[in-house]
């Protein structure tokens, strides 16, 4: 079965059956099914998935453009799974929660799912393109609905926040482009295919070219220090469910394609430039926490600790070890969630009060406990409390970054403290203290609400006490991909008796 | 004599070890889920379920016994954590087994005493599943038999520790020293981080059962490295100098919690930390250096504080500081202290726990006033507290036999064979203990009234009194136990080793005789100053070193001037920069092609003669170039 | 010689299609004289549009049975692959252009009567108008096909004429804003003779230089002829102004914007169609074929060319405020990135025909999406007609969803997204420029697409992101030309972008072979 | 012994597109034009000579009739702006810009 294709394929019909239901509300329940249908077929295909087996599995490779040699090609390994997976998940959540969002405008309901459901069905296909041709033609193209989605359904400054990320990722985008073509004509196998096209840069110094054009469009993906600062604009004025799908997926792109194509394809070039990067990584994680401290707005505030992320998930990409490289990827997943959580719950205390500036707030979980509570959980997954997901994935990064670098890890590991101080802090002056006038008649959070904040949340605490299933899909994947760059993890200075014995 | 070998175990009380913390864990969760519909009996299911975990770790202690002291290191393993990292297991041994003891003991008590404390807080059901979700990460924190899920359990102590500290959220102060005691603990547990990573760089491994026994192999600098990590953390949740300043504003938590985790447990697991890695401790001298210094330094300063303090938790906070660092200083010394060292804590846990609550009956029947000044005379309508906070307090100041004597004196003696220098620090420590606990004591129980008009002081309920008549009784009684005749430090010996010539119980050494005089120099004086004397309501200015003192060492102060300001001096310049600076950047190269956009389309004039010379000068131009590239 | 004089022999087949088109013109003229005014409409459309179907059905006709390897009419006309192919672009682009032009409403009542006068407001009562338009148009066309077929410069200077004389007069011939429109008729008359005088005056050097005229004639003299260099090269220079006037080149690009504004909009759809096509035809044979042996010569000229030119139409583009320049300079933007790709030559005949073929079909995708944007824009009106100004288009995506869509589904296509068709235009230009060795101009594009980007952008979040002015303008319902006319573009710019195969296949077996010598 | 006539013919172009770009009056431009396209034709016809072939000479013819043609057209638009504007001056038909 071209599973695939099929989760795809539905939600893009779904994406166009959204259009055509008459009734605004009808439209929100067709999108929601085909969200969960979405979901089950993608879990129902990752049970199939077995972690030890083929590189790349349900691969399916038609011709799309023989003349340029590009594939529809589509596969998944373990580290396209899982974040499919997270995809997929985020979806029926950011639906539900943005039940009511795009009708404060006098906007098009429908358009805003349908343009939800277009997304979908292409962070689906940019996680899995196995041609490189394809994997640009997502890259570049989910940018438009997320773009009308900022722009038609955000705040008040959304239409420079939506210009700014549309022309900063596809200034980006259109240098990994020059990269792109020059790959193809370097290599010289008249195909994209990413398999075909792992090793055939052999020149050093064309290598650190092209791996420049990747990675400063990944980078600015990410978004890395210093390409930064669109980030807060985008995500502070998009609506809460478009900027779940924005930091929690959009920007893992620019991560998983660092791991995927700038590692695999320019090995050398990314030795060679490992420095740096881990550099820029490591002030990311700091100063985006330093900048997070000092926010008023408590959206760009999370926007910013997810610049501070994705420092942490940058430098356990390129610390290249299997624990920092698999840590990574699980950070993926899991800031996902976290800042998913984030976001939404934000979002849920801004719509009700009107306002996103912390100063507004104060005492609210006097009057709204259970989203005082479950903004609290987030919160601490944000800050990596063991006990929650993010807590593995960053101990992971770390550990297996101060095995090759120590310096940089002991810094980045500053931003634990950081990330307590920025998130308590916030937690601190919108919730605690004396309940605020204009919050006393603050409703607590509704049935729907919950209902998205406790899939979230459920999955935090279970891959925060049990991430195996994902790390046996994740493993196997991470080793590989480092294998291709022909790195070997550092060995144990002082040896230890092994188990059982 | 060496620790034991680690032994697979399953079966019994032991093998089901992880219900002791599933209970509390399974309370909470109840609590939390189950929302208002809980109220009315959730103070008991949290009772319950401290009172099971307790009963399984009995049950595990009596299986423990029944084992031969060199097979009593059982590894209990339960799944695969993080792959290639950690195997998650539990580790019950001696050690362990009495952290647990403790734990589920005085924590069961000190849930039965909330029962009446709480009873009028409207929010009662959630403290008692916060209680339970401590218990349960306390638990996890001494049973792990690996670093990671120690740090799981020591961060969630840190969060159940955050959320008690700010129960009464409403309070800014509440709410600013819960963040404070998480971010100063977040602190110690940076350093705690860095040397688990530092661990797993050299041993490739986190679990105890491979890390202990190669601990030897590791160079000298790496152990030192690690040691003084694991120090750093062990400071932030022990409240050790430099990062002792948290505790203090942690009083702001209702007073079981100041009694259960900020004084019995959680500010113990320091000690715990250090004690467990003693492998890694023993092969770096100077780590164990600096430990003892941290050690005395806090209990100096500890005993400093608690002198001029007028709250009276504030005076029972500095005190427990004192005496974590004696326990820091018994545990720097290596296997000679370690039984003392853990022996003591056992015993604070108890009188202290049982003068906090003690303290918490007193400003229960005094309308929630902490300030001792207002206090005086209360003996008399608090009969059964007074008792029991006397023997509390006998016990801590050392008192001939009771329980805070033999394992006191024990660090002291053991501390002044290791290095004078610190024994005698010590000592005195030990005698500023007399005065300012005396002078807490007199202050509250003797002396005039200087009740507020509207307090009706009356004694607690039957609730609240039990748990304070059990726990003085340990606090009579479990010094002698523990160290006449070494039955602790032999128990301890398979989990931590033990020095091979035991020592012998002397009542009449020379430390031992100065101590106590010094301790009764201490009390004697304190009766001049607030036994006999009148105290007066407002306290007086006092000298430099009151103030001193009574600003916490300006510990605070520092804390401010070296981090707080600069830090956010350093927000305020990234914020600018960052919108200034790097966003600057970005939009300044786009407003400057849309400026030179806008200058630029100024050449478009209109007039078809300025295009045709724009032609004209083009030809000429295209012309030129292509006579240079051909004349190349 | 000897006082008898051959009869060239013509391959009237091979130019029927061109026969055609002219034929009809002509045509056209004698209905203008013969036919009753009422019934010349009824006459001409059918006309027009059947002549330009039936020329393009004998293109195809011409394409399948086999492409000639041997220049036509005594080497006067070379019908090879791309010219075929390009007369099949320019057909078809010419064909939804006259549906455009068909919607009368566009044109003046009465040229010759002063804006604002009596006669002008008598001319309007009594529904006069201008059907010389369409043998106009027709005479226009036939210039289009021949400009990139012709294969000696004379033919080409003719064909030159014969293309720009009649827009010349159709700019000027706009129903509304006549003062405007009149002015971008003397503006474009004036610079384009002037220009067509340097390529005239290029060709006599070039003459001079090879003593020929035929192409093939002038790439053989190249290195034959010793010691002329500076004929040469200021001949090709010469030679150059024409042709990067007539593509909007800079520093020649001036005319493109007042004019592209001044012009009755669906002429201005056919000029950014239909003229680029032809200008970049005629541009390739002469520097490919006529030229072909100089390239490491005017490469790097062309080189600050395509620089210069892509700068100033991303750069200018962002500042502009009416809609119908800005897509002019847009179109100058996009004549830069079509040059890089004539800079992608190689020394392989396999780098030569990705080059051209990818400037085949970035040059359909680009005129099909520039009728379509040119159409959306006659049917956005204000009471003054056509609404230019931007600000007026403010909420037009509340207004009217679907309309302002395609728009803004043309903007993409405009600024290279993927999953359009003018990314794959894009991107083939490139790609073979990036193999023929022009990596900065790549990059020097990139980031000027990126700027262009802007501009497209900006115009999407004023359709959709603003809120719409109280008096904001009127859809006006099209007609079944106009939508007609829309929804094929818009049909094309999608099939082209998510499965150019057939497309680039066409392209690249029409340029398979090369122009012909 | 052509150069003579070739220098001529590069001094009447130049002197044609000098002439564009000073003039006012488009009936003057047009007929500077129109000097260019006769510069033009002096050199077919001289390099006609030179070459020894006669395309040059027909080269001329061809060019006469298409500036013929453009006469007529450029006559048709300037006369109609004239009418509109009432001046012949290309200066004043500058309200399309930047």
């Amino acid at each position: 079965m071209p599973w695939l294709s099929t989760l795809m394929g539905v939600s893009v019909l779904g994406a166009l059956g959204v259009t055509l239901v008459r009734n605004d509300k009808l439209a929100k329940q067709f999108t929601l099914v085909v969200s969960l249908i979405v979901l089950a077929l993608t879990v129902a295909m990752a049970v199939q998935f077995s972690p030890n087996g083929d590189k790349f599995q349900f691969a399916e490779t038609y011709d799309w453009i023989p003349a340029f040699g590009v594939h529809y090609g589509v596969a998944v390994d373990g580290i396209a799974l899982v974040l499919i997976l997270l995809s997929v998940i985020l979806v029926p959540i950011v639906v539900l929660a943005s039940w009511h969002d795009a009708e404060k405008g006098k906007r098009s309901v429908r358009t805003y799912f349908s343009l939800l459901l277009v997304l979908e069905a292409m962070m689906i296909g940019v996680f899995a393109a196995t041609d490189v041709f394809l994997f640009y033609v997502f890259f570049e193209a989910m940018l438009i609905p997320m773009y009308f989605m900022i722009g038609s359904y955000g705040g008040a400054q959304r239409s420079y926040a939506a210009v700014k990320f549309l022309l900063y990722s596809l200034f980006g985008g259109l240098l990994m482009l020059v990269a792109v073509i020059a790959l193809y004509s370097i290599a010289g196998k008249g195909t994209f295919m990413f398999s075909d096209l792992v090793g055939t840069v052999q020149d050093v110094t064309t290598q650190k070219w092209l791996f420049l054009g990747f990675f400063i469009a990944f980078a600015i993906k990410a978004p890395l220090w210093p390409f930064h600062t669109w980030l807060p604009d985008a995500a502070a004025q998009a609506p809460a469910g478009a900027a779940v799908l924005l930091v929690g997926v959009l920007d893992k792109v620019g991560t998983y394609g660092m791991l995927r194509f700038c590692l695999e394809l320019f090995p050398d070039a990314a030795k060679f430039f490992t420095p740096l990067v881990i550099t820029l990584s490591v002030i990311g994680i700091v100063y985006g926490a330093i900048v997070a401290i000092g926010q008023t707005d408590m959206k760009r505030l999370i926007a910013y600790t997810s610049v501070s992320h994705f420092g942490f998930i940058a430098m356990g990409v390129f610390a290249m070890t299997t624990d920092a490289g698999a840590g990574a990827t699980l950070y993926m997943v899991n800031h996902g969630f976290s800042t998913g959580a984030l976001f939404l719950i934000a979002g849920f205390l801004i719509h009700r009060r009107g306002s996103q500036f912390i100063s507004d707030y104060g005492g609210v979980q006097k009057v709204a406990p259970i989203l005082a509570g479950t903004f609290l959980v987030a919160g601490l997954s944000s800050l990596s409390l063991p006990g929650l997901s993010t807590f593995v994935s960053e101990f992971m990064v770390l550990t297996g970054t101060y095995q090759r670098y120590v310096v940089p890890s002991v810094i980045a590991a500053t931003g634990v403290i950081l990330a307590a101080i920025y998130i308590l802090w916030m937690y601190q002056r919108t919730m605690n203290g004396p309940t605020a006038e204009s919050v006393k008649s603050l409703p607590d959070l509704n049935a729907r609400e919950k209902w998205v904040v406790a899939p979230l949340i459920a999955l935090l605490l279970v891959f925060g006490f049990y991430p195996k299933p994902l790390l046996d899909v994740i493993h196997p994947a991470v080793k590989d991909t480092l294998s291709s760059v022909s790195v070997t993890d550092p060995g144990a200075a002082v040896p230890v008796a092994k188990e059982g014995q | 004599m060496e620790p034991a070998e680690f032994i697979q175990h399953s079966g019994g009380a032991i093998g089901v070890a992880w219900l002791m913390i599933a209970f509390p864990l399974v309370g909470a969760a109840i609590l939390l889920l189950g929302g208002r519909r809980t109220d009315r009996f959730g103070h008991l299911v949290g009772v319950v379920m401290a009172v099971a975990s307790f009963v399984v770790a009995a049950l595990a202690f009596v299986q423990l016994l029944g084992f031969q002291p060199g097979e009593r290191r059982r590894l209990i393993p339960l799944y695969d954590f993080i792959p290639g990292m950690a195997k998650v297991g539990l580790l019950v041994d001696p050690l362990s087994i009495s952290f647990c003891l403790l734990i589920t003991f005085v924590g069961s008590l000190i849930h039965v005493y909330s029962i009446g404390y709480m009873a009028h807080d409207p929010n009662r059901r959630r403290f008692f599943a916060y209680l339970n979700l401590f218990v349960a990460a306390m638990l996890l924190l001494v049973l792990a038999d690996n670093y990671v899920a120690l740090f799981v359990g020591w961060e969630g102590v840190g969060l159940a520790s955050y959320l008690l500290i700010g129960f009464w959220q409403h309070k800014p102060s509440a709410a600013t020293a819960a963040k404070k005691a998480f971010i100063v603990n977040r602190v110690g547990d940076f350093g705690l981080l860095i040397g688990i990573f530092t661990i797993f760089a050299t041993f490739h491994s986190l679990a105890f059962a491979q890390v202990f026994p190669a601990a030897h192999g590791a160079s000298q600098g790496t152990l030192t490295a690690i040691g003084l990590l694991l120090l750093v953390g062990a400071c932030g949740k022990s409240a050790q100098l430099p990062l002792q300043s948290w505790l203090l504003d942690a009083m702001e938590g209702p007073t079981p919690v100041s009694a259960l985790i900020h004084a019995a447990t959680m500010v113990t697991a320091g000690v715990y930390l250090i004690v467990r890695s003693g492998a890694v401790f023993q092969g770096a001298e100077t780590a164990q250096l600096v430990v003892t210094i941290v050690g005395v330094a806090t209990l100096l300063a500890g005993a400093i504080i608690g002198t001029a303090k007028d709250d009276i938790k504030k005076a029972l906070a500095g005190s427990t500081m004192s005496q974590i660092g004696y326990m820091v200083l018994a545990a720097g010394i290596g296997p000679a202290g370690y039984a003392f060292a853990i022996a003591h804590l056992i015993t604070h846990g108890f009188f202290k726990a049982d003068l906090f609550l003690g303290a918490g009956s007193v400003m229960h029947g005094m309308n929630d006033e902490v300030d001792m000044r207002k206090y005086g005379g209360l003996r008399k309508v608090m009969p059964i507290t007074f008792v029991t906070f006397l023997i509390g307090y006998l016990a801590i100041i050392g008192f001939p036999l009771l329980s805070g004597y033999f394992t006191k004196d024990g660090i002291i003696e053991t501390a002044m064979e290791h290095n004078a220098v610190l024994g005698w620090l010590a000592v005195i420590g030990a005698g500023v203990t007399g005065f300012y606990m005396s002078r807490l004591v007199f202050m509250t129980f003797f002396g005039a009234k200087r009740w507020e008009a509207t307090a009706h002081p009356h004694e607690s309920p039957a609730v609240m009194t039990w748990p304070l008549i059990i726990l003085s009784l340990g606090a009579i009684g479990l010094g002698a136990f523990l160290i006449v005749g070494n039955r602790f430090m032999t128990f301890l010996a398979p989990a931590v080793g033990a020095p091979e010539e035991l020592p012998t119980f002397n009542p009449f050494s020379l430390t031992g005789l100065v101590t106590l005089a010094l301790v009764a120099a201490g009390a004697a004086f304190a009766w001049f100053r607030y036994g006999a004397a009148e105290v007066p309501a407002v306290a007086p200015r006092g000298s430099f070193l009151t103030t001193f003192a009574r600003r916490d060492l300006y510990g605070d102060a520092l804390n401010e001037a070296l981090f707080m300001r600069p830090g956010q001096w350093l927000t305020r310049l990234a914020v600018f920069f960052d919108n200034r600076g790097v966003d600057g950047l970005v939009n300044g190269l786009a407003a400057g092609i849309g400026g030179s956009s806008g200058r630029l389309r100024r050449i478009q004039t209109g007039f078809v003669r300025s295009y045709a010379l724009s032609i004209f000068v083009g030809a000429a131009l295209l012309a030129g170039a292509w006579l240079v590239v051909g004349n190349l | 010689m000897n006082g008898t004089i051959q009869a060239p022999t013509i391959e009237y087949a091979l130019l029927a299609p061109m026969l055609v088109v002219f034929g009809a013109a002509i045509a056209g003229v004698l209905v203008e004289a013969f036919a009753p005014r009422y019934l010349r409409s009824a006459i001409h459309l059918p006309l027009t549009l059947l002549s330009l179907a039936g020329a393009f059905a004998l293109t195809v006709w011409q394409a399948v049975k086999g492409v000639p390897t041997k220049p036509a009419a005594m080497g006067a006309v070379a019908v090879d692959g791309p010219a075929l192919f390009i007369w099949g672009a320019i057909l078809v682009l010419a064909f939804v252009s006259v549906m455009l032009i068909n919607d009368e409403d566009h044109f003046v009542a009465a040229a010759a009567a002063v804006p604002g006068s009596a006669e002008e407001e008598q001319a309007l009562y009594e529904g006069a108008a201008h059907t010389e338009i369409y043998p106009l148009v027709l005479f226009a066309v036939g210039g289009m096909l021949l400009f990139p077929a012709s294969n000696d410069l004379l033919v080409a200077f003719v064909a030159l004429e014969v293309m720009s004389l009649p827009l010349y007069l159709l700019c000027g011939l706009a129903r509304r804003r006549r003062l405007l429109s009149q002015e971008a008729a003397v503006k474009y008359f004036l610079l384009g003779a002037f220009s067509s005088a340097f390529f005239l005056y290029g060709t006599a050097l070039l003459y001079g230089y090879a003593g020929s005229i035929d192409l093939a004639q002038i790439n053989k003299a190249l290195g034959a002829v010793g010691g002329q260099d500076t004929l040469l090269y200021i001949g090709a220079a010469m030679l150059g102004v024409g042709l990067l006037f007539k593509i909007g080149a800079a520093p020649f690009q001036a005319w493109k914007p007042d004019v592209y504004q001044g012009s009755p909009t669906p002429i201005t759809a056919l000029m950014a169609s239909g003229t680029l096509v032809a200008a970049f035809g005629a541009l390739l044979r002469v520097f490919w074929v006529g030229l072909g042996g100089l390239d490491w010569n005017w490469r790097p000229v062309l080189y600050a060319v395509a620089i210069l030119t892509m700068v100033v139409g991303a750069v200018l583009a962002i500042t502009q405020t009416d809609i119908k320049r800005m897509l002019a300079y847009s179109s100058i933007a996009h004549g830069g990135f079509l040059l890089v790709g004539v800079i992608a030559t190689g020394t392989s005949a396999a780098q030569n025909t990705s080059a051209l073929s990818g400037i085949l079909f970035y040059l359909v995708a680009y005129g099909v999406t520039t009728v379509g944007a040119f159409a959306v824009v006659t049917m956005v009106r204000d009471a003054g007609g056509e609404a230019w100004h931007l600000s007026r288009w403010a909420g037009l995506g509340k207004r009217s969803p679907l309309l302002a869509g395609v728009f803004a589904f043309f903007l993409l296509a405009f600024a290279g997204i993927p999953l359009t068709s003018g990314f794959f235009g894009k991107y083939a230009v490139f790609q073979a420029a990036v193999t023929g060795g022009a990596l900065p101009l790549v990059i020097v594009g990139v980031v000027a697409s990126a700027v262009a980007a802007f501009f497209y952008v900006r115009v999407i979040v004023l359709m959709f992101f603003s809120d719409p002015a109280a008096d904001g303008p009127t859809v006006v319902l099209p007609s079944r030309g106009t939508a007609a006319v829309v929804a094929f573009a818009a049909l094309a710019t999608v099939v082209l972008g998510v499965y150019p195969q057939p497309m680039l296949d066409l392209a690249h077996s029409a340029a398979h072979s090369l122009f012909v010598r | 012994m052509t150069t003579h006539y070739l220098v001529l013919s590069a001094l009447l172009f130049a002197i044609g597109g000098v002439g564009v770009l000073v003039r006012r009056n488009a009936i003057v431009v047009f007929m500077c034009v129109e000097l260019m396209l006769n510069a033009c034709n002096l050199a077919f016809v001289t390099f006609a000579r030179q070459n020894g072939n006669l395309d040059g000479q027909v080269i001329a013819f061809f060019v006469m009739i298409v500036a013929a043609a453009e006469v007529v057209i450029g006559l048709a638009i300037i006369v109609t702006i004239f009418r509109t504007r009432r001046s012949a001056s290309v200066d004043d038909a500058s309200l399309l810009k930047y």
